[in-house]
């Protein structure tokens, strides 16, 4: 595993936080779990190409890969929106 | 005569600078527009004189070497660029130089003259130099035609900032038409790159002349055809003059000085690509003397039935386009000499007139013809100036213009073409007779009693110091014209060597 | 169209089948025999830099092209910004007609139907993420910074549609214009690091494939995106070096500049707030 | 006799087609030195096919200097052909973009 993969998911929740603090919509738990069970269906959906080795991505079954920075970009979103309070 | 450095370090600044003063002043409050602007445009006028000769390869990729497949560094080794490649010689020395000089009076006139907000207006005034600059520096097509379309997109911008709705309107028309010309040099580069499979211009020149294109001189033709397009609507050339005109004098005029800057630029720039890739194929050269003959013309007749002292130097500025394409389409020694030099001499006289235009708008902003405002009563300075323009700008001899215009007279009758040399005359009297129309109503006719407002102006000392300024580039020029003609010779020498 | 009718239209229309056979016999002319020419050795070496052949070729052999057509994208948001009115100047010392502006859209969001109403902020918030998730596998896969880009401010433009000037989506005015700054100069700063090492302007000093970069660079900035390629020959190793930066600058100014547009036609412009 | 008061009278009809409108006189000024310069300039054009043969020029020279003089005043016509209309414009450049390619293609 190279540091390739994991750096895309750092950036995207880095990146996530900051558009969520232009957030301004009271974010209910119900709309919090909403958004992070659509976003892990659709990094499946656009799941990563197999050639990039690693943990997320052709290792838990041949062929399916979790796109991971969608993911973080969600919970960036998120965490940035509860920062600003 | 260049020296053989692939990374020179002047060039990326003089792009860079640009783009991010004009980021940075685009983004700030007003208080601080004005140190950080001027200072920026400070050392770019420094960096544009101090810069020593060579080329710089973005990106830092070398050549390859076609015979042995090896990779250099070297510009003086023959070699197939991998990366976009820009040139600062002598010409580029002399035309950037010229224009931050042009930049510096523009910036410090904005934020003296105009009201608050003028962030997003300087910025534009810095990417309009930075696209004349990427222009005349640029050897690779591709690179070329993102800067015409950014240039053309700037011209649109600073057109609009002036807010009236002529200005609206002339921005709106010149920005439908960028969308043709733009495509235009699209496909004229697309077609060329097919042939050859070179965006550098260098290389695909060299590989127009190592093989014989035979009958693909076809898709050469209509490259031609195409890159024209583009060049008449970058330099105002003739169909396409109307809308150019009236950008030029829907702006203001501190800003029209860099506007014409640009495309003087743009039309040089873009005229020596087309004599070096298309030069050797019959008709090229005619159809650029007659692109240029027509706009002399037309300009000059449309010059002299406006009744705008803005309008008149408009079309004069459209007109005296067509010396520099003419001097470029003769491709000989002798015409591309006075077509660069005419290129010089003209930003020169024309920045005189249009900065005492200027000063009119801080005596109320009339340039209309249709009154009389006395203006050499209240600044004999300004009434003087713009006379001493005039002359500049009509070929007399203590000043600049003559000397382009006697050369380009000469080349013409060297080629065997008497009646440019007779049209040229033509054109330089009727620059006077349009601008003395426009002198004698606005400058030094009495004004009628009504209208006659006694209240002194005084005028900003920037403008009247970038006045005397460019009055004595002007007599120094034109009296001692070797001291631009060395920077150009060269560079003819080389053009038409290849 | 009055000019077009008559004599002048037939004669334009000979002009124009002129044209378009001269044009058309260029094209035959140059079928099947187009010059590949220097495109070969860029697909020779692209793989040295990033696994996508694109991303090497828009980012790293034409990088500082693609800073240009950045900065066209960023002066179409600020010449349309002015036509609105953000950065009209008038001289201070004589009257003018006062500047050309327009008004805001007037919004109607009262008819939304329910689906809309729910779905719709779930929906524009992923855009975002999707937006982000494109730009951080640029240089894997297709996409980058102008889609990544477009595609956020997209997410923008449906929840401004949908819920006026109650969007969930708020950018204010200082933050589009910033982050179109921060792109831009992000890009054009990002070319620093290769210029004071190697005196190349935007050299990759990350990807390093001339070896003219210092190694300790070339860790810094080239280890955070290596990647290992799993390929039939054998496994490589490579690392897109500044491209995934230079992607997300690029996408910031995408949303800079195509958000201050939509700022600017949807919400007007006044310069107070500025 | 007759004929001088007709050619003041022509003369005098020439410099009216000039004003349209409130006219005055720097504004006329301007046209009669354009319709003069215009003519002169399609006279020079004209000189100009003795590139391919004189007495082609010479014909034409002759050609056209009759017909200028007889559509004269021209310049309120190409006022109006160089306005900044923009189908005009439009107009123009394909006229003028067809005679590049046509000569360049089947002159060259």
């Amino acid at each position: 595993m190279m540091l390739g993969e994991i750096t895309p998911s750092l950036i995207a929740l880095i990146l996530g936080i900051i558009f969520g603090t232009q957030l301004d919509y009271k974010l209910t738990k119900g709309m919090i779990i909403l958004l992070i069970s659509f976003s892990i269906v659709a990094s499946l959906l656009f799941g990563v190409f197999t050639f990039t080795y690693s943990i997320y991505g052709g290792y838990i079954a041949p062929g399916i890969g979790f796109s991971m920075p969608l993911i973080t970009a969600t919970i960036g979103i998120i965490i940035g929106k509860l920062l600003k309070g | 005569m260049i020296e053989s450095i692939s990374n020179l370090w002047s060039i990326p600044l003089l792009v860079i600078i640009p783009m991010l003063t004009a980021i940075i002043v685009n983004f700030l409050y007003d208080k601080a527009i004005k140190p950080i602007a001027i200072s920026s445009a400070i050392v770019i006028l420094i960096i544009s004189i101090i810069s020593p000769y060579g080329y710089h390869w973005f990106c830092g990729h070398p050549a390859l070497n076609p015979e042995t497949l090896t990779f250099t560094f070297n510009p003086n080794i023959f070699g197939y660029k991998l990366s976009l490649e820009f040139i600062f010689g002598p010409l580029q020395h002399i035309m950037i130089f010229i224009s931050s000089l042009i930049l510096l009076f523009c910036v410090i006139l904005s934020t003296i003259g105009l009201t608050k907000h003028q962030g997003p207006y300087i910025a534009l005034l810095f990417l309009l130099f930075m696209s004349s600059a990427i222009v005349i520096m640029v050897n690779d097509l591709y690179h070329l035609w993102i800067a015409v379309e950014i240039g053309s997109l700037i011209v649109v911008g600073v057109a609009a900032a002036s807010g009236t709705s002529i200005s609206h309107k002339a921005a709106l028309k010149y920005g439908l038409f960028s969308a043709i010309s733009g495509a235009g040099l699209a496909v004229s580069l697309a077609l060329i790159l097919g042939l050859t499979g070179f965006a550098n211009i260098s290389d695909a020149i060299m590989y127009l002349k190592q093989f014989n294109i035979g009958e693909m001189s076809t898709v050469l033709y209509i490259a031609f055809g195409f890159f024209v397009l583009s060049w008449m609507y970058a330099g105002g050339l003739a169909p396409i003059h109307p809308l150019k005109s009236e950008v030029y004098g829907a702006s203001y005029p501190h800003a029209t000085t860099l506007l014409q800057a640009q495309s003087k630029l743009m039309l040089v720039a873009i005229g020596i690509i087309m004599l070096r890739l298309f030069g050797m194929l019959p008709f090229v050269k005619e159809v650029m003397i007659f692109l240029s003959v027509i706009t002399m013309m037309i300009g000059v007749i449309m010059a002299l039935i406006q009744i705008d002292f803005r309008w008149i130097i408009a079309y004069l500025i459209i007109s005296h386009s067509g010396f520099v394409t003419l001097g470029i389409g003769l491709g000989t020694y002798e015409g591309l000499i006075g077509g660069i030099f005419q290129a010089v001499n003209d930003i020169i006289y024309m920045t005189i007139l249009l900065l005492c235009c200027e000063a009119l708008f801080y005596f109320g902003g009339k340039t209309s013809t249709k009154e009389a405002y006395g203006i050499a009563k209240k600044s004999p300075f300004i009434a003087t100036a713009t006379i001493l323009g005039a002359i500049a700008a009509s070929g007399i001899p203590p000043f600049n213009g003559f000397q382009s215009e006697i050369i380009l007279i000469q080349a013409c009758l060297k080629e065997g073409f008497p009646e440019i040399a007779v049209l040229i005359l033509m054109v330089s009297v009727t620059t006077f007779i349009a601008l003395l129309r426009g002198i004698y109503r606005i400058f030094l006719k009495p004004p009628e009693l009504q209208s006659y407002d006694d209240s002194n102006v005084d005028l900003p000392k920037v403008l009247i110091i970038g006045i005397i300024i460019f009055i004595v580039l002007s007599i120094i020029i034109g009296i001692y014209p070797d001291i631009v003609l060395r920077f150009i010779i060269p560079v003819v020498k080389e053009v038409l060597s290849i | 169209m009055e000019e077009l009718k008559g004599k002048r239209g037939i004669i334009a229309l000979i002009a124009l089948i002129i044209i378009t056979i001269g044009f058309l016999s260029s094209l035959i002319k140059l079928t099947g025999r187009v010059n590949p020419g220097i495109s070969e050795v860029y697909n020779a070496l692209a793989y040295l830099v990033a696994p996508n052949n694109l991303a090497t070729w828009v980012y790293d052999w034409r990088g500082f092209d693609t800073l240009l057509e950045t900065a066209v994208i960023y002066v179409g948001g600020l010449v349309s910004a002015l036509a609105i009115g953000r950065g009209v100047v008038q001289m201070k010392k004589c009257k003018q007609e006062s500047p050309v502006t327009s008004k805001p859209l007037e919004f109607r969001t009262e008819s939304l139907t329910v689906i809309l109403k729910y779905l719709g902020i779930p929906a524009s918030i992923l855009l975002l993420s999707y937006g982000i998730m494109v730009v951080t596998g640029s240089s894997t896969s297709g996409g980058g910074g102008f889609q990544c880009g477009v595609i956020m401010t997209s997410g923008y433009l449906l929840a401004a549609i949908l819920y006026g000037k109650d969007t969930p989506i708020k950018f204010g005015k200082r933050f589009i214009i910033g982050i179109g700054a921060i792109g831009l100069g992000g890009y054009a700063l990002l070319g620093l690091p290769g210029y004071l090492v190697t005196g190349y302007w935007q050299y990759n000093i990350g990807a390093d494939v001339w070896g003219l970069a210092p190694s300790i660079l070339h860790i810094i900035f080239g280890d955070p995106f290596r990647l290992s390629l799993i390929l039939k020959e054998g496994v490589f190793y490579s690392t897109p070096g500044i491209i995934p930066l230079i992607n997300i600058a690029e996408a910031f100014n995408v949303i800079g500049a195509i958000g201050l547009i939509y700022f600017a036609f949807l919400y007007g412009w006044s310069d107070e707030g500025e | 006799m007759t004929s001088t008061e007709t050619f003041y009278e022509k003369l005098k009809k020439w410099l009216d087609s000039f004003i349209t409108g409130s006219g005055y006189t720097s504004i006329t000024t301007g046209y009669i030195t354009g319709e003069l310069q215009f003519l002169l300039f399609i006279i020079v054009l004209s000189v100009f096919f003795r590139l391919f043969s004189i007495p082609l020029a010479i014909i034409l020279l002759i050609f056209t200097t009759v017909f200028a003089l007889y559509f004269s005043p021209v310049i309120k016509d190409v006022e109006k052909e160089n306005m900044n209309d923009l189908n005009r414009v439009l107009y123009w450049m394909v006229i003028y973009f067809a005679i590049i390619i046509a000569i360049t293609l089947w002159g060259g």
